[in-house]
């Protein structure tokens, strides 16, 4: 134990303290705001591609097909880390009771490898960015420059800052999983974890499932593209006027690999964000979560289920059509783990007396947006309708609801919930209250439009739609999602101004604002750097005691000795369920 | 079997409910995930083979023997790592040095007589995308996979000479002695599969 | 971490297991080699091959890393986290039929 | 009254929009295959319980929202959960789908290929499809990378056979109405996917694979051919055209061509 935070003092040079520092705070912090900094170019990108695509044409076809993987890859990177790293970083040692991370020194090296990955991904924008898609599809990925623009360097960039983020994935997430096995203080078991540890836990176990493999097929992608070999690459490819020397490899065996990682890879971005939803939906409905053990349950269902459907995204990818059948049905049960927390949250919903903060309306806004695109979904999974609406816009609207959308609402909420305890001020209401319905209203109309785009067929990843007549239609579509898409891209200004307006000028937050239960609430602003200064508290509870009847107040700390709804005394859930 | 009370106990916090160090379960956990990166290389390199019947079996009975010889040094190796473990548990740092020096020159040798093979195949006109025995994915699969491997070799070599060095001046503990142990028998487990699924089944016999 | 430190102690006291261990994979590896000299199918020489690796990694596990030694949910946890990978990752696998089937 | 007027326009919006898919005023581009048909079936029956799922879920969830609204000091009152009605009901529509889906599915697939079926290939390449008759004698004339030049777009081996009479065309596919066709899908370099709405057919092709997919189609025109995989930067216009037409008509244009 010999890494851990007690044992060494604060530091007292600036740079190791905020820059190279191996305080989770710290870290948690700085993921926050490199990731916040990579969604604003992500987001400018998009900004650029819906002038052109809905307003006018103005990039060349291989600069839209550049930004469109730009824009993917980007948003990827910082979907994936944000959830995870940024609040798990930060919270996930307050609210087990921990004084650090279990591998202090790791969490740091985790970022800067973090960073550098999304730098590295920047750089290939400046070299000329691929055109193969965030999915890179060799042998469009595997042949270097004479396939395409932008698949030469630029391509090799990408898989450099890929390799990168397996890196730092692994480093955090076998850091979380130490984490939270290990350093839990007494009385902080399994079935009182807060549900936002459990899915930060989910996440760090799904990525080490999967990151290596995707490290793996990276390894070579590189090897085809720098060392000639052909593990994607068949025989007798002919490009740019010659045969290729390649020989005997198989594209299919990357998407294989690609999406043995990227389908789970899903599974880490949504499922904290559906945790960290659950948690503070629970402190704005002032009640105890319905069905903890069923949350719990159904956890362990997405990763099983997670590692054996990647499947479903190559249904007409030429794999064998006995995969298809066994993927299709496969993937038709993670409507169960899925359906498990919608019910949990309209039962924690069903009569209780909701704050409307701006936290809770992210919260609100994410189950909404979670509905209508897991839905969606329904129609993917079956594989005879995947014919029609594989790789059209139907699948862009629908993983952008769910993947990206609402995602991010549950990043919003997050950034709203625990402002207080990061910063020690209160983001302004107001802002945000505006903010969210600008973005919902927005992020439906936009991604609902492009549903209805799959119907008429359009292909994804076009950069125009000029040449084909069935795609007539879709012409005044897009204008409607450019012009609403810009004004949604607008409204995120609200965002970033009140993020940073209050970060200097937010009204000072008392140590628990929201009447909160879980630890970090009991610890002052800013939070000491050994978080607990004495020593660490013990629990007595878990932490959705809302509402208990007798009590002076509507809630109990997890510190607070007493009884308790929690899974040691009752079964996860009220016992006045029957009525 | 652990009764259930028990078991809860375990996880009620306050404790390691695997009754291990973080060092040690992030080194499993490193260990499960590398393990996984082997698993891919490797399905990666079945799924290829299943596609080419006529993979090339190159392998005569002199490459086997020096297969066999690198495999009998890297089991040594661990042996000779596990006896070190023990020493360095019962405070007998100075045997603990010992057992870990003689691991290391079993793992220097092992890198040896590979460096030799994969010399002795480029010299033959192996290269990473053709040789001269057919399918030119055998020889990508080969030095891809043997060479993932001997990477982990040499890191885990690094390691072991550093924390054998930091046991000498008592900066290490039996802690890390056992974990470095763990990395080290890991990369061993690895070549339990490379030598049949690679050397084996592509040796020229029939 | 104390407590895991002091059950591995208990154990360690006799080398016979490591020469045991050593010995037996020895043997294998031997037994793998002839194996490798006896004609029969190629996929019945890979079963084969298989199933004796796996019983020297659960060597391995078992006595150089010390898994017998652990906790049981501990090696449950482990063992079990690297079989549903495995076998899921199987999953790929009928694909590289198809290259014959459906190859020019 | 806001609230009310909330839920009126909340409802007529759902109601609205599931009419019109099922009535199919919003729909797809209209399908001339025949397994086309019984894939809008399929769709009908996913939309009609999807949707009503969508809009039940929405709604209950709105009313929660909505229902706990001002109601302060009163304590919760938990609406009975059943889980086991919801199992049941969740393995209900998972068989639904699975069952109507996977049969589709299965007679796209695993039908055996039909003996009397007229093969064409096709070979596409950035940014463009090659199309192959393979002329009187029924036979394609084999073809190498290494024989691709201009004026020989699909490396016809000038020494084959049966190439002599191969028919290549350029971004046109012309086949019969009501008899079954036979596509060969091959790729000179990259992932490419054939895509016609109108058939409700998409099939990616992989270079150093010859995929082939079966349909019928069951209306003559003129129909788009897209590519559905990202191929480059081209993408966007790598577009063929499939011409369905009668079949004496076809058999005349055959001829004709092939002379």
């Amino acid at each position: 134990m010999s890494e851990t935070h007690a044992e060494h003092e604060a530091p007292r040079s600036f740079i190791r303290r905020y820059i190279f520092s191996m305080d989770h705070k710290v870290i948690g912090i700085q993921y926050l705001l490199a990731m916040l900094l990579l969604a604003v170019v992500g987001l400018a990108l998009t900004v650029v591609m819906r002038w052109h695509l809905g307003i006018r044409t103005v990039l060349r076809p291989e600069t839209y097909l550049s930004l469109m993987t730009m824009h993917a890859s980007l948003m990827f990177v910082v979907v994936t880390v944000t959830p995870t790293s940024a609040f798990g970083n930060y919270f996930l040692p307050l609210q087990v009771g921990a004084r650090d991370m279990a591998f202090p020194f790791l969490n740091m090296l985790s970022f800067w490898v973090a960073l550098a990955a999304g730098l590295v991904l920047l750089s290939s924008l400046i070299v000329g960015a691929p055109i193969s898609g965030w999915t890179a599809y060799p042998p469009l990925s595997a042949v270097g420059g004479v396939a395409g623009p932008g698949l030469g360097l630029g391509q090799t960039l990408w898989l450099v800052a890929v390799a990168l983020l397996c890196v730092s994935s692994m480093m955090g997430a076998l850091n979380f999983i130490a984490t939270t096995l290990n350093l839990r203080t007494r009385g902080m078991s399994m079935m009182r974890l807060p549900v936002s540890v459990w899915g930060w836990l989910t996440a760090a176990v799904t990525g080490l499932l999967v990151f290596p493999v995707l490290s793996a097929g990276g390894i070579m992608l590189l090897l085809d593209r720098l060392g000639k070999t052909s593990f994607f690459v068949p025989s007798g490819l002919y490009l740019g006027g010659e045969v290729l020397p390649h020989q005997g490899g198989s594209p299919l065996l990357w998407q294989h690999l690609f999406w043995f990682f990227g389908h789970p890879e899903v599974y880490i971005v949504i499922v904290p964000s559906m945790c960290m939803v659950t948690h503070i939906m629970a402190n704005f409905a002032r009640r105890p979560i319905f069905g903890y053990r069923y949350l719990v349950l159904s956890l362990f269902g997405f990763v099983t289920l997670g590692g054996v459907v990647w499947g479903h995204h190559m249904f007409v990818s030429g794999m064998s059509p006995y995969s298809g059948l066994a993927f299709s049905i496969l993937t038709l049960f993670v409507s169960i783990p899925a359906a498990i927390f919608a019910i949990s949250w309209l039962m924690t919903l069903w009569g209780a007396r909701i704050q409307f903060r701006p936290p809770m309306l992210y919260c609100l806004g994410f189950v909404s947006l979670f509905i209508s695109g897991g839905v969606g979904g329904l129609f993917n999974a079956q594989s005879s309708l995947d014919i029609y609406l594989h790789d059209t816009y139907w699948v862009v609207g629908h993983l952008h609801l769910l993947f990206a959308m609402a995602a991010i609402f549950s990043v919003f909420a997050a950034i709203h919930f625990w402002f207080p305890k990061m910063f020690g001020r209160m983001m302004n209401d107001t802002l945000g209250t505006i903010h969210f319905w600008f973005t919902l209203v927005g992020a439906y109309i936009i991604f609902l439009t492009m549903h209805y785009m799959g119907f008429l067929g359009h292909p994804r990843r076009y950069a125009e739609i000029s040449q084909f007549d069935f795609l007539k239609p879709a012409a005044s579509a897009h204008t409607l999602i450019s012009v609403v898409a810009l004004i949604t891209a607008g409204a995120q200004i609200l965002f970033l101004f009140n993020f940073f307006w209050s970060l200097f000028a937010g009204r000072k937050a008392a140590t628990n604002p929201w009447n909160s239960t879980s630890l970090e609430w009991t610890l002052p602003n800013p939070v000491p750097f050994s978080n607990f200064e004495r020593d660490i508290p013990v629990v007595h509870r878990w932490a959705y005691d809302f509402e208990l009847p007798g009590g002076a107040q509507d809630y109990e700390m997890q510190t607070a000795p007493g009884p308790s709804m929690d899974g040691q005394t009752g079964k996860g859930v009220p016992t006045e369920k029957s009525t | 079997m652990t009764s259930e009370p028990a078991l809860a106990a375990d996880w009620s916090g306050g404790k390691s409910p695997y009754a291990v160090s973080h060092l040690k379960l992030g080194m499993w956990l490193f260990i499960v995930g590398d393990a996984f990166t082997f698993a891919a290389l490797f399905v990666g390199y079945g799924y290829l083979r299943l596609g080419h019947p006529e993979w090339p079996r190159p392998f005569d009975t002199g490459s086997i023997l020096q297969a066999s010889l690198m495999t009998f040094f890297l089991l040594s190796s661990s042996a000779t790592m596990a006896v070190a473990v023990a020493k360095a548990r019962k405070g007998d740092a100075s045997a603990a040095v010992q057992h870990m020096v003689l691991t290391v020159i079993g793992g220097l040798l092992f890198l040896i007589v590979h460096a030799l093979e994969w010399r002795h195949l480029i010299q033959q006109g192996a290269s990473l995308f053709s040789n001269p025995w057919g399918v030119p994915l055998f020889t990508g699969c080969f030095f891809t996979i043997t060479g993932m491997h001997m990477a982990h070799v040499a890191s885990g070599l690094v390691v072991l000479l550093v924390i054998a060095t930091k046991l000498k001046h008592q900066h290490a503990t039996a802690d890390h002695v056992e974990v470095a142990g763990l990395y080290w028998h890991f990369v061993d487990l690895v070549w339990m599969f490379i030598f049949p699924l690679i050397y084996l089944l592509s040796m020229r016999t029939r | 971490m104390n407590d895991s430190s002091a059950t591995s102690a208990e154990h360690s006291d006799s080398l016979k297991p490591y020469m045991g261990t050593w010995l037996a994979l020895l043997a294998l590896t031997l037994l793998e080699v002839a194996l490798g000299y006896v004609s029969m199918s190629q996929e019945l020489l890979m079963t084969l091959l298989l199933c004796l690796s796996v019983v020297k990694a659960a060597l391995i596990m078992a006595y150089f890393m010390h898994l017998k030694h652990e906790k049981l949910t501990f090696v449950v946890t482990l063992v079990a986290s690297l079989l549903f990978i495995m076998v899921a990752l199987c999953g790929l696998l009928p694909d590289g039929l198809r290259m014959l089937t459906l190859g020019r | 009254m806001r609230r009310a007027v909330a839920w009126l326009v909340f409802w007529l919006v759902a109601a609205g929009v599931v009419a019109a898919f099922y009535k199919r005023v919003l729909w797809f581009p209209p399908a001339v295959s025949e397994h086309g048909l019984s894939m809008d079936s399929q769709f009908s029956v996913s939309f009609l319980v999807i949707g009503t799922l969508f809009v039940a879920a929405q709604a209950l969830f709105g009313y929660a929202v909505l229902r706990g609204r001002g109601k302060s000091g009163q304590p919760p009152s938990f609406w009975p959960s059943n889980p086991r009605f919801e199992k049941r009901l969740i393995l209900a529509i998972v068989g639904v789908f699975s069952m109507g889906s996977e049969k589709a599915w299965a007679n796209m697939y695993f039908r055996k290929p039909s003996p009397d079926a007229l093969e064409i290939e096709l070979t596409a390449e950035q940014f463009a499809w090659n199309v192959r008759y393979p002329g009187a004698d029924g036979q394609f004339g084999d073809t190498a990378p290494k024989f691709i030049t201009r004026a020989n777009p699909i490396g016809l081996n000038p020494s084959s056979r049966s190439g002599g009479d191969d028919l290549v065309l350029l971004n046109e596919v012309r086949v019969p109405a009501q008899r079954r066709v036979r596509l060969t899908l091959r790729s000179k370099d990259v992932l490419h996917s054939f895509w016609v709405p109108n058939l409700r057919l998409k099939q990616d092709i992989v270079p150093g694979l010859a995929i082939q997919v079966e349909f019928l189609a069951t209306k003559t025109g003129q129909f788009e051919i897209a590519c559905a995989e990202l191929c480059g930067l081209g993408h966007f216009r790598m577009k063929g055209t499939l011409i369905v037409m009668e079949a004496q008509e076809f058999d005349q244009w055959l001829e004709e061509e092939s002379e």
